[in-house]
């Protein structure tokens, strides 16, 4: 078996009274996409924040690349590979699509302290920027002001510039909200080609993308994992449909 | 309406046309009052890095402004009355020469930057805009009661201090000086916005998180910007005594932070140039207006007031707005 | 220094704190709601004292006095948010610094040219002028104890409003989430109106009290402004309960240190330079306190993270 | 550097002189006619601009009554800031090319303008700030102050408190320079014990803790120096706190622009001041009525300064031509003029001697007011005149 990249360890994390990690272990593979379902406020959100940084555990680990993370800063993690989209489109609108690529690139070189030449200018940068936008197709988009882009867009440009940190794992949170049929499906298609180069831990609420990419599902409910396996296991599980999937099922 | 490019160039051209016009005209005042205008200009230069390219909105940018005074008022007087400024662990002398006091200046500023930086972006939001109010009124209430260098009454300095190769009494000459230092602020930092650094603090203003998670430490990259603008701030401030040949705590008080933070706005926020228009009409609304009427500061709040509410963007966003619409 | 001094004096830095907290509150009140930083408090502080100057030098009654700082206060307060406050809350709050800081000047200059130059007189009521005896021989102000009562009042005022009564339901709604307590049918400007007229208000009220024992005078404001900003920014922005104890931490701290300082110095230096370099760091103190608790919380003792 | 620059740094101000005096007499030299230019810089907004306002209007009316029409006269406001200040000095000096200056209310202000105004050949009148740095080795000959050298009313409240039989006094002034003036002018003529010494913050509102110490500090009488509305907080405090210790004060706290803002809290205290309006002569009288008359309320100290250094320069100008200086000052020196704090002379730095009242605080109907109680100190001279080589 393949060591993980990723493993979560036994993770409290608790609000007052409300527990929002209750004893949460999960792991991610290199070549897989590990789908992260559960109800609103089963603490998915939590979760990503104690691995992205942000929130640190009260109790457990977080480990990336066997090296321990629970500590690190969100741009420490960031350096280390840990390449993360939002729920929420969280690009500088104000910058151009193109800009906000070149910020990505910047702080995955490291270069920040460089105070004289010009970055929007810089050669390697530029190559680097518009292989990313061909890749999740925003090339004829390079210029314009990201407050400008559609919806759709906005979620391809976050894809593209987590692919120019060259991450070692994706996290990716609910990447497939608010799009429509046809563009959830060509993300489908694409994340399926990205798994190749870097696994995705993916929160998700689209069930359909869910069952049509996941190698392996893990559901929480209430800070718990209740249940971990591939699509049919997680189809089939009883407690799963209960807790869930039902109720999921009855929205839909 | 103009682009916005060739708006600042006629703003530059203005300054250093009014001058000379008043030297032909003999109203030595006039250029007295635009050497006021570049220096206070400087001053918002380096404020609008922090504030408007960084979104760190500093109400303590008067300590800057004030240690480069007092840099000058300093050195200065002890040159004037030929006592050295300390002689353990090892001997330093005052100096009258600019350049060495300008290094100093932003040496000083510099370093208390770093170390209000250091405890004041632990916070973010509200509570900088306070933290560093609060920081402002500790250097003022310091230098007031501080009895070495004058308290309350600063420190006069009867001649003015000297650039190798000028005479820096004569009006039109320290105006071209401090033209020329205004001239080379504004060269690095334009050069600066458009460096990787630049982009990383715009992005850290724009969006903190999205720096962050692309590795960015956002918290490194606001200390840097605020030290760099400070050091701007605090050039200005040793500027600002030599015009007067006077220093004193009012340079430390939170109204002048206040009046940076006008010029910025008035101006127009994060633009290159908005402070220079947005001092060059402070000045000269408070020129005017105060031989108008004994509460002319009305008047200014309610102008102030109007911009805010109803002109984004100042001076330049709206004399250049064509050029924006066009983008 | 005796421990009666001692006792008195910790007694006048409970007084002070709780001057203070009548400011704070209104601040605190009106960012945790609207998310508004508002440098014209210290105006309406100014002109709450001055309603109360003008009506108490007309009427001879400090009831009436107090009556009118309330309303004049509440009123420019409530005239401020229609016509400027509310076009601010959408705005970062550099435009609100900016925008509140131009009110400063039109309310200052207006009350110079309005009032005069010269200062205001208003006086404690009989009532309530001279001292009581405290258990243990302290002579203290009586209208200085009923500052102390006042505040706490208000205090506990507060308390209840926010926390049990339907208006406190909506403030609090306000201030986690403004979009769910417009889709709730609540009109949230007149909300805000009202709240912004509350703060202003208290603001008010604690001028007029303030200036019985002050100098009434234009920029009267701007000191306590600023102290009132350290308050909150250690107890925490937008917290009630940490504009009271930041409010007292600060009245204490700085009272202390005023008369504790120069007698510590006073140990090891020559008297006169002890007394003047032992104030010139007790003034610095409060803001020495302020750094202090943010390093450690750099979200104030009360507030959210 | 060459050894003419060391040398004219070593000089000071003197050597400013020497340096600037080129450019300044260009502009003397110009014909004048007769014509009197005035450039006074003074406080007319925000706090402290209640001083500015009587200086100004006591200069005026001075003016006004002379009937001359050749005296010019260039207001500007300093928003009691010394960077304005200094501005507005170019200005006058730069643009107006005035003769003379005066207005300043406050020391910091005045130390920042004059030292460079009268190295540039202007004369400057003071009516109300007198900084030591000025009096003593500092003096020039274009530098005349008609109001007081700071210390002299605080020397003459420590006389005072000894001819008061008062031996254990309790003393307060704010943590700034005035304040510490204050305080060394007072022990210099105080003979008996101190109860306590305190620096307040500049600006404080609050005087509890204060207060509380002189309460404990088993005092007979309390001295303070607190400007403004510093003053009229710890005197309203200070009467709240049923501490009965008699209060001795210089007469900025008791002036007559504050005192009805003071009120009852006032009644009785003891304060030093050169002028009073019950200051029995001709002159004083006339200008009592004639301010009273024209601005709707009484005159204060500031005013009585401020019509007093319009009136020495009108008497000069009666005597010699502004573009004549060494006459015209020599003119000035003289101080040919009806003083409305009666006899008036200048010592050899060109500050006052002067007899210093005592007066006390008392109510007349509705109005609170002064009246003369004793003679602090006679024909009092600053200590500083003897280092002033003038």
């Amino acid at each position: 078996m393949t060591e993980p990249i990723l493993t979560v360890r036994d993770v409290h994390k608790a609000f007052g009274a409300l527990k929002a990690s209750d004893g949460i272990s999960l792991d991610l593979k290199p070549g897989e996409i590990h789908a992260l379902i559960g109800p609103n406020g089963a603490g998915k959100s939590t979760l990503i924040k104690q691995i992205a940084g942000g929130l640190t555990p009260d109790r457990g680990t977080v480990h990336f690349e066997g090296r321990e993370i629970s500590g690190d800063t969100v741009y420490e993690r960031a350096r280390l590979g840990l390449g993360r989209t939002f729920q929420i489109s969280a690009l500088a609108m104000q910058f151009t699509v193109l800009e906000n690529v070149v910020l990505g690139l910047v702080g995955e070189s490291g270069s920040v302290f460089r105070f004289f030449r010009p970055v929007m200018k810089n050669p390697a940068y530029l190559e680097r920027a518009h292989h990313a936008l061909k890749r999740v197709g925003l090339q004829d988009h390079a210029q314009t002001k990201t407050a400008e882009l559609s919806h759709g867009q906005r979620r391809q440009l976050e894809v593209a510039v987590a692919l120019t940190l060259e991450p070692k794992a994706f996290l990716m949170d609910e990447p497939m909200a608010g799009l429509g049929a046809e563009g959830s499906k060509a993300l489908t298609g694409f994340l399926r080609e990205l798994k190749a180069e870097a696994p995705i831990l993916l929160v998700e609420h689209d069930m359909d993308a869910v069952f049509a990419l996941a190698d392996r599902i893990s559901v929480l409910v209430y800070g718990k994992i209740i249940a971990t396996g591939s699509v049919a296991e997680i189809r089939a599980n009883p407690e799963v449909r209960a807790a869930y999937l039902g109720h999921e099922e009855v929205e839909a | 309406m103009l682009r916005e490019t060739h708006l600042n160039g006629l703003l530059m051209l203005a300054l250093l046309i009014v001058p000379l016009a008043a030297l032909a005209l003999n109203e030595p005042f006039i250029i007295t009052l635009a050497t006021k205008v570049t220096i206070l200009a400087l001053a918002g230069v380096g404020l609008n890095l922090a504030l408007g390219q960084g979104g760190l909105i500093s109400f303590g940018h008067a300590i800057f402004f004030g240690l480069g005074g007092y840099s000058m008022g300093i050195l200065a007087s002890h040159a004037q009355s030929f006592t050295p400024l300390m002689e353990v662990p090892f001997l330093i002398e005052g100096t009258k020469l600019m350049p060495v006091i300008w290094i100093v200046a932003i040496a000083v500023s510099c370093l208390a930057a770093l170390l209000v930086g250091l405890l004041s972006l632990r916070t973010s939001g509200v509570y900088f805009i306070m933290v560093t109010l609060a920081f402002g009124q500790m250097f003022y209430y310091f230098a007031i009661s501080w009895p070495a260098y004058g308290g309350e009454d600063g420190l006069v300095i009867f001649v003015r201090n000297e650039f190798p190769g000028l005479n820096t009494l004569v009006p039109i000459q320290f105006f071209g000086l401090c033209f020329a230092v205004l001239c080379a602020v504004l060269f690095f930092v334009s050069k600066l916005n458009k460096s990787a650094f630049g982009l990383a603090l715009s992005g850290a203003h724009f969006n903190a998180e999205r720096a962050e998670t692309v590795g960015i430490d956002i918290t490194r990259v606001r200390l840097v910007a605020f030290v760099i603008s400070a050091g701007i701030t605090g050039l200005a401030g040793a500027l600002f005594a030599d015009l007067n040949r006077f220093v004193s705590p009012t340079m430390f008080s939170w109204h002048t932070s206040g009046q940076i933070m006008i010029f910025i706005i008035l101006g127009g926020v994060a633009r290159l140039y908005g402070p220079i228009a947005g001092a060059a009409v402070y000045i000269i609304l408070e020129h005017y207006l105060g031989a108008f009427s004994d509460y002319w500061q009305i008047y200014l709040g309610l102008i102030l007031l109007f911009v805010v509410l109803f002109a984004q963007g100042g001076l330049i966003g709206g004399l250049s707005k064509r050029e924006a619409a066009h983008d | 220094m005796s421990t009666i001094l001692l006792i008195e004096q910790l007694l006048n830095g409970l007084q002070f704190g709780v001057m203070l907290f009548l400011m704070a509150a209104g601040l605190t009140l009106i960012f945790g709601v609207m998310g508004l930083i508002n440098l014209a408090h210290g105006s309406l502080y100014m002109v709450g004292a001055f309603a109360a100057a003008g009506v108490a030098g007309l009427t001879g009654s400090f009831a009436l006095a107090l009556i009118a700082s309330l309303a004049a206060a509440a009123m420019f307060g409530a005239l401020i948010e229609l016509t400027v406050i509310r076009r601010l809350y959408k705005r970062d709050h550099l435009d609100q610094v900016l925008a509140t800081f131009a009110l400063i000047l039109v309310f200052s200059e207006g009350t110079r040219w309005a009032f005069g130059s010269f200062p205001l007189f208003l006086n404690i009521p009989d009532m309530l002028s001279g001292t009581v005896m405290l258990p243990g021989g302290i002579e203290y102000s009586l209208y200085r104890l009923t500052i102390i009562g006042i505040g706490l009042l208000v205090a506990a005022g507060l308390f209840l409003l926010i926390s049990k009564t339907r208006v406190g339901m909506r403030i609090r709604a306000g201030e986690n989430d403004r979009e769910m307590i417009s889709a709730l049918g609540v009109d949230i400007s007149v909300l805000y109106t009202l709240v912004f007229a509350l703060g202003a208000a208290l603001a008010g009220l604690s001028g007029a009290l303030v200036g019985a024992i002050q100098s009434v005078e234009v920029g009267m404001g701007e000191p306590v402004l600023i102290l009132a900003f350290v308050v909150i920014v250690i107890g925490g922005i937008g917290s009630i309960k940490g504009a009271l104890a930041g409010a007292i931490l600060v009245g204490v701290t700085d009272t202390m240190g005023r008369t504790l300082l120069p007698v510590i110095f006073g140990s090891f230096m020559d008297p006169s330079a002890a007394t003047s370099v032992g104030s010139a760091l007790a003034s610095m103190l409060i803001y020495i306190l302020m750094a202090g608790v943010l390093v450690f919380k750099p979200t104030g003792l009360f507030g959210e993270a | 550097m060459t050894f003419k620059g060391i040398v004219k740094l070593g000089c000071g101000a003197l050597g400013t002189a020497a340096a600037v005096m080129a450019l300044a007499t260009a502009a003397i030299s110009e014909g004048h006619g007769g014509d009197v230019k005035i450039g006074m810089i003074t406080t007319l907004t925000g706090g402290g601009a209640g001083l500015g306002i009587d200086i100004r209007d006591g200069f005026m009316l001075a003016v006004e009554q002379s009937g001359k029409d050749n005296i010019e006269v260039f207001v500007e406001d300093d928003q009691r800031k010394p960077e304005i200040a200094v501005q507005l000095a170019d200005k006058l000096i730069q643009s107006e090319q005035v003769d003379i200056m005066t207005g300043i209310v406050w020391s910091n202000l005045a130390l920042a303008v004059i030292p460079s105004a009268t190295a540039q050949g202007k004369i400057y009148i003071s009516p109300n700030a007198g900084p030591t740095q000025l009096a003593g080795k500092g003096c020039h000959a274009n530098y005349f102050n008609v109001a007081w050298q700071n210390d002299n009313l605080h020397e003459a409240a420590g006389a005072y408190t000894n001819s008061a039989g008062l031996s254990n006094t309790f003393i307060l002034a704010p943590n700034y320079p005035a304040g510490q003036d204050a305080l060394t002018g007072f022990k210099r003529m105080y003979e008996g014990e101190l109860a306590g010494e305190i620096y307040t913050k500049l600006g404080q509102t609050d005087y509890a803790a204060e207060i509380a110490q002189i309460r404990a500090s088993g005092a007979d009488s309390v001295f303070f120096f607190l400007p403004g509305g510093m003053g009229i907080s710890f005197l309203k405090q200070y009467a709240d706190s049923g501490i009965d210790l008699p209060v001795v004060g210089p007469a900025f706290s008791f002036d007559q622009g504050i005192l009805q803002a003071v009120g009852e809290a006032a009644l009785g205290v003891k304060n030093t001041s050169q002028w009073s309006k019950d200051i029995d002569n001709a002159a004083n009288a006339a200008f009592v009525e004639t301010f009273e008359a024209k601005y709707g309320r009484l005159p204060s100290l500031y005013a009585s300064q401020g019509f007093d250094a319009a009136n020495l320069i009108i008497s000069a100008m009666g005597k010699a031509d502004i573009s004549d200086q060494d006459a015209f000052r020599a003119a000035l020196l003289e101080a040919d003029f009806d003083s409305v704090r009666g006899d008036f002379e200048f010592g050899n730095n060109q500050h006052p001697i002067q007899d210093i009242y005592v007066r006390e605080v008392i109510q007349e109907g509705d109005i609170f007011t002064n009246k003369i109680v004793s003679t602090g100190l006679s024909d009092h001279q600053d200590i500083y005149a003897a280092e002033c080589a003038l």
